[in-house]
């Protein structure tokens, strides 16, 4: 976990929020505050996916909670007549319900089974939001006619700039928890046990239960992104919760980064404007991006983040070079 | 008795790398575990530190048997250890590989790191301030904020010793300190071990560096094929007639 | 310094002088289509968008349309959601917003249509697609339109018609992929077997991909059906299922109540297996029971295409037609308008006469009705054996 | 539920078993060697199945030949993304995911560029049905069935008494270990590699005249790969065998008593079962 990032956190975090609560005031485009909302949904998702591929493996669970938490809020509007302001902190508990029995069981095995397991789970609940239950959950053809969030203190939130604040704010919510979390002890035991695994439970780290700390919260955070999604886009499809969407995820996180807690706002911006510009390409589209994919993982495998890192790096061992030349050593 | 291995055995399928090894080791001593290549030095580090289980026999650790527990849990009962192939985090910088290192008796309570709690606070400000003091007592004030990939070997070298000392361990395992080091260094590291001697913290030292070995270690045991051939103080060691056959082969 | 300024005021003053004086201005009018244009359902998209070309090329080679004194050239704008409902809307959102598109012709899988309309009612775009979820068209979506036969229209007058010329089909058995349309066609084509006094002896889904139908067929071919429907199979997976139960040796009927492609079946199933079945929806561009104007476009699509075209590629044509025959009737480009224009009256489109109906089914008269025709597969070729025209189109 | 449907139902299920053991055996070779899963593996087995189109529709070749020339294409193809690509990433899990996540978009367009979308027929060297009773199967499966085991034999024959096929083992059970042994890590790594390309290749090859070509149809088999590696445990060729008769047998009779979708969804508890039970899976490879 890079500490050593030049603005400090709480700057940098400052400027994102500014750069977010300056968009809608550039533009009032809906086509741009909605790529803008999906945006600001994607980013939430990926940092609290990037808490658990920090420690080094792949889950494909991570849109499966988004999912589960989303039809939660979606039924809980829709059946029980809660409000969306109830629904929203209830649904990322549902989501966390589900993700402490996947994480225990997951979390015990490594590297290929942890994917498969993880890619198991997500495939079951695909099925169920397709094929089980199709009087509570809409089945193959979706849940329909979800309600936007209702009105809260005189604001209303049904038209696309009052959305994209809403989510703006849940994602600012999110950032600040995230990277507080990244800053203080936690951040620095995953990321010790995404370096060494070994290194870091000879040292006393408690590792199933930083690994499990992570899996968790980045359910809950994964859930407010789903309650969210579910009442603005009125429509939940399994097809939303599937493999294409997860993959997606990943490689905006690792393409971005998974070393430190900004990688994933690099990569979902960039990799997220890639696919909009490559749109008219159509069959052209995944072609550019599947090489975009595999260039960037060759020459930047710490991906995007590291680059002014690896720059200071080579800088500073320039300048360091020169120091032992002149016998400034450490112990000497 | 601070550490004690009984009739402790480690088959590989049918390789027995330790055989029924009984040993101790005393509170506030240098003890030596010598041996030639492959007599299964670091085989016993691993099986004490928890990395690998026992296939028979027991290991006690102030009395109370520490066999089965997870590393972490060794290292929390105050046993750390460090690797022959020195193992650091490499894109962590000094000061962060041993603040990693620095509390192992904190609950890593995720909540209380989340709100900033006051006791979490005192804790990581704790955990700081003794960096700090290692940072200096280890001399490595000057490359204390450099990331450790760009380090040399000597530096992390002393880093890792450093890190089992954060943990605030009470017997350390270290595995082969000297190795790769210049003769100034070898002093170096040699005072430090007897700083820590004087700390009253017990070292069990895997180490080749004969001469040191003898100058250092208040006990030694020797190890053949997994089994042990002689333990006495250094001179004993030296004049034993089994550990002379085993270094040099049956001369006589 | 200020002679520069001068001159620049006197040159903005003659650019905005001459604007106003050429009365016929060349205009563009942009038309929006999506679809899923790769993965597993991109034949649908990807027809949609041929169908759409061969229409907008036509009309922009003959000049454009002429409407309130302008002539408007058309511009297509396509973009491709791979069948998952979030692209779908997001790729709404451009072209209502970014491209500034009042029309949107051609979508097609079932949730992304859901998605869409999220998106083109409220802002009151027009939306034509041929996507079969029953909830696609209704009163709270007027400016939705489905511009192809669905199961609703289809399935009822097929089993008709197999009712009346094979008597000795009793038990039939239908397999359908399990998502929106398929589902869907499911529901549809029960309601109709059941009214019609057939039995219904197996009723089954697969997951949208499979191509080994070995376990399902045993399953079905159990019940001794006299006819099995392969319903919404598209027609790759349709291929396999008709080619692996002759394999099971079942010798009964073959039906496909939602056959958009026989000519794709055929190359994949082989004569063999395609021989005997029977599609209701599809239109064989080479028969002699459809106009003229049919069997041009099989021919022009053909030399284009490399490709026979499917039934959704004549269907985009026909709505593209029927849409831009509305804006110069009604000589405007605004949605409501043409939408008037559009349910005024019916339109003769490349499939004949065309009604624009379905109020009984869906409580508004949305779905485009066309005369149906019903087809069978002899000797590899696709011949036409009976052709049924919609009540509404009767009147 | 008589006799003839249930051993229909058992037959069905082994039908097409033994081609997905072979795309099986492909990507856990390919894992135990480079420590990734190559999530474009189902890729490999389409570029084996349109080799195989190619082969019979512009060259007419005889069916041997076809499938020899996907697995030889198809097994350079794997060399060349070893060679390129994944050999810089060995162990890097997070890495190679996202590439092999690149190389499957970019074979499906290249697929979907060249082949276009609709499905296309692989002419069959085998017509005809063999009928056993009351029990169908067409010669077509019955020769996948054949081919594919003797495809699996050949293998194992060149793991076991093979030289490079031992080196190959030997780097799968430890890299290091089996360089101190003067195993070039190098070559054997693209030589593993291609082999498991080469092995899904083949599948695809066997299975493009039964089940049609498309540029999307490796999505399926590459899924149920991960089942059977999983039933069967990781790196273990009859732990590979035995998981793919599990999963064709509870697919086949499966499908006679519960929907598609829940036999699906029973694959997926399978894999979630085992895995809480067995970490290894169930015969517990390398």
């Amino acid at each position: 976990m890079a500490r050593s990032t030049f603005l400090g956190p709480a700057v940098t975090l400052a400027l994102v929020a500014a750069v977010g609560v300056a968009l809608p005031v550039l533009t009032q485009d809906s086509y741009h505050l909605d790529v803008a909302t999906t945006v600001a949904m994607n980013l939430l998702l990926t940092m609290s996916l990037r808490l658990q591929l920090n420690t080094g493996q792949v889950n494909m669970a991570h849109i499966s909670f988004m999912g589960i938490a989303a039809y939660a809020s979606a039924l809980a509007v829709t059946r029980l007549g809660l409000s969306f302001w109830i629904a929203l902190p209830l649904a990322p508990l549902v989501a966390a319900a589900f993700a402490v029995p996947i994480g225990l069981v997951a979390l015990r095995l490594s590297g290929p089974y942890y994917f498969l397991v993880t890619f198991a789970f997500s495939e079951v609940v695909r099925l169920v939001f397709n094929n089980f239950f199709v009087g509570l959950l809409g089945g193959a053809s979706g849940l329909v006619d979800i309600p936007a969030p209702s009105p809260l203190l005189g604001l209303t939130f049904t038209d696309k700039p009052s959305q994209y604040w809403l989510m703006l704010m849940l994602f600012l919510l999110g950032a600040v928890v995230l990277v507080r979390l990244d800053y203080s002890r936690f951040g620095l035991l995953s990321g010790a046990i995404r370096q060494s695994e070994l290194l870091a439970a000879t040292l006393g780290v408690g590792v199933l239960r930083v690994k499990l700390t992570a899996f968790v919260i980045g359910a809950v955070w994964a859930g407010v992104a789903g309650a969210f999604f579910a009442h603005s886009h009125h429509v939940l499809h399994s097809s939303d919760f599937g493999l294409e969407p997860m993959v997606l995820l990943v490689a905006y996180t690792v393409i971005g980064g998974v070393g430190s807690v900004w990688g994933p706002i690099v990569g979902t911006i960039l990799l997220t404007f890639t696919s909009e510009m490559l749109r008219e390409l159509r069959a052209y589209e995944t072609l550019v991006y599947g090489l975009v994919l595999i260039l960037t993982m060759l020459f930047v495998p710490d991906g995007l983040v590291s680059i002014p890192g690896r720059l200071r790096r080579a800088w500073q061992r320039r300048r360091a070079g020169r120091a032992d030349a002149m016998g400034v050593g450490v112990a000497a | 008795m601070l550490l004690e291995l009984a009739g402790v055995s480690r088959r590989f399928g049918g390789l027995a790398a330790v055989a029924d090894l009984s040993m101790t080791v005393a509170e506030g001593a240098i003890h030596g575990l010598i041996g030639p290549n492959g007599a299964g030095k670091s085989t016993v580090f691993n099986l004490v530190s928890g990395v690998l289980p026992v296939s028979a026999g027991a290991i006690r650790f102030r009395q109370a048997p520490i066999t089965g527990l997870t590393p972490a849990e060794i290292c929390r009962r105050g046993i750390a250890r460090t690797f022959q192939a020195t193992t650091v985090f490499r894109e962590y910088t000094v000061r962060q590989n041993l603040l990693v290192a620095a509390q192992p008796r904190v609950n890593d309570g995720t909540l209380a790191a989340l709100f900033r709690l006051r006791d979490y606070r005192e804790r990581e400000a704790a955990a700081v301030a003794r960096t700090g003091e290692l940072v200096s007592t280890l001399h490595l004030d000057l490359i204390a904020d450099r990331m450790v990939a760009g380090l040399p070997h000597r530096d992390q070298k002393a880093l890792s010793v450093g890190m089992a000392l954060a943990t605030g361990a009470t017997l350390l395992l270290l595995d082969e300190p000297l190795a790769g080091l210049t003769l100034a260094e070898t002093r170096e590291v040699m005072d430090l071990l007897r700083t820590v001697r004087a700390g009253g913290i017990t070292v069990l030292l895997v180490e080749h560096d004969m001469r040191a070995v003898m100058d250092l270690c208040d006990r030694i045991t020797v190890l053949d094929h997994g089994t042990r051939i002689a333990e006495g103080t250094p001179r004993e060691i030296q004049t034993d007639p089994a550990v002379i056959e085993a270094y040099l082969g049956a001369e006589a | 310094m200020t002679s520069v300024r001068s001159i620049a005021c006197i040159m903005l003053v003659a650019l905005f002088a001459l604007a106003p004086v050429s009365s016929a201005a060349e205009k563009t009018l942009t038309i929006g289509l999506l679809g899923p244009l790769s993965g597993g359902a991109a034949s649908y998209g990807v027809e949609l968008l041929r169908g759409a070309e061969m229409k907008v090329d036509e009309i922009n080679k003959a000049g454009g349309l002429k409407i309130g004194g302008d002539q408007y050239k058309l511009k297509l704008i396509s973009y491709d959601h791979k069948a998952i409902a979030a692209d779908a809307a997001t790729a709404a959102n451009k072209l209502v917003f970014q491209d500034k598109v009042k029309f949107i012709i051609g979508n097609a899988v079932g949730a992304t249509c859901n998605a869409v309309q999220t998106v083109t009612e409220p802002q009151k775009v027009l939306f034509a697609f041929v996507c079969w979820g029953t909830k696609n068209l209704g009163p709270d979506k007027p400016y939705s339109f489905r511009s192809m036969l669905s199961q609703w229209e289809a399935a009822e007058p097929f089993y008709r018609w197999i009712k009346e010329k094979h008597p000795a089909i009793k038990r039939v058995a239908i397999i359908s992929p399990n998502d929106t349309s398929g589902l869907d066609t499911n529901t549809a084509v029960v309601k109709a077997i059941k009214a019609l006094g057939f039995e219904l002896v197996a009723e089954e889904t697969y997951e949208r991909g499979t191509k080994d139908f070995y376990p399902l067929l045993t399953k079905m071919i159990a019940q001794k059906p006299d006819m099995i429907d392969v319903a919404a199979a598209p027609p790759g997976e349709a291929a396999l299922l008709v080619k692996q139960a002759r394999e099971l040796g079942f010798k009964g009927a073959k039906g496909w109540t939602a056959g958009t492609n026989p000519f794709n079946l055929i190359e994949v199933a082989g004569k063999e297996a395609a021989e005997g079945i029977w599609s209701p929806v599809n239109i064989n561009v080479k028969s002699d029971f459809v106009s003229p104007a049919v069997r041009k476009f099989g021919e022009e699509y053909e030399k284009r295409y490399k490709e026979l075209p499917g039934v959704i590629a004549v269907a985009n044509y026909a709505a593209f037609d029927v849409f831009t025959k509305s804006m110069v009737d009604a000589q405007s480009v605004e949605p409501e308008k043409v939408l008037t224009a559009i349910t005024a009256k019916p339109h003769d489109t490349v499939w004949g006469k065309v009604v624009i109906g379905g109020k009984d089914t869906y409580g508004i008269d949305r779905q485009f009705l066309y005369p149906l025709v019903i087809s069978e597969v002899r000797d590899g070729k696709v011949v036409d054996v009976a052709q049924t025209v919609p009540a509404a189109l009767k009147k | 539920m008589t006799l003839n449907v249930l051993v229909q139902a058992l037959l069905n299920g082994f039908g097409l078993a033994m081609a997905y053991v072979l795309v099986a055996l492909g990507l856990t070779l390919i894992f135990s060697i480079l420590e990734i899963i190559n999530f474009a593996h189902g890729e490999f087995y389409m570029f084996g199945a349109f080799v195989t189109y190619l082969a019979f529709t512009q060259v007419k070749a005889p069916f041997v030949l076809a499938l020899l020339a996907a697995i030889v294409v198809v097994g350079l193809a794997g060399g060349v993304a070893e060679r390129l690509v994944f050999r810089h990433l060995r162990g890097k899990t997070l890495n190679a995911f996202i590439v092999s996540l690149g190389l499957l978009w970019v074979m499906q367009a290249v697929a979907q560029i060249i082949f276009g979308i609709q499905d296309k027929s692989v002419p069959s060297a085998f017509s005809g049905v063999l009928r056993l009773g009351g029990v169908f199967i067409s010669i077509e499966r019955f020769a996948v069935i054949v081919c594919a085991t003797l495809l699996i034999v050949a293998l194992y024959a060149f793991l076991e008494w093979t030289r490079v096929g031992r080196a190959m083992r030997a780097a799968a059970q430890d890299a290091d270990g089996a360089a101190l042994q003067g195993v070039n890590i190098e070559l054997i790594s693209a030589l593993g590699f291609a082999l498991g390309c080469a092995l899904a290749g083949a599948s695809g090859a066997l299975l493009a005249p039964v089940l049609s070509v498309s540029p999307w149809m490796g999505a399926l088999p590459v899924v149920k790969a991960f089942i059977i590696i999983i039933l069967g445990g990781m790196g273990s060729l009859p732990g590979a065998v035995l998981g793919g008769l599990i999963l064709g047998v509870v697919e086949g009779v499966g499908t006679l008593f519960f929907s598609s979708a829940a036999v699906n969804m029973l694959g997926f508890l399978m894999v979630i079962a085992i895995l809480v039970l067995r970490p290894r899976g169930l015969v517990g490879g390398a």
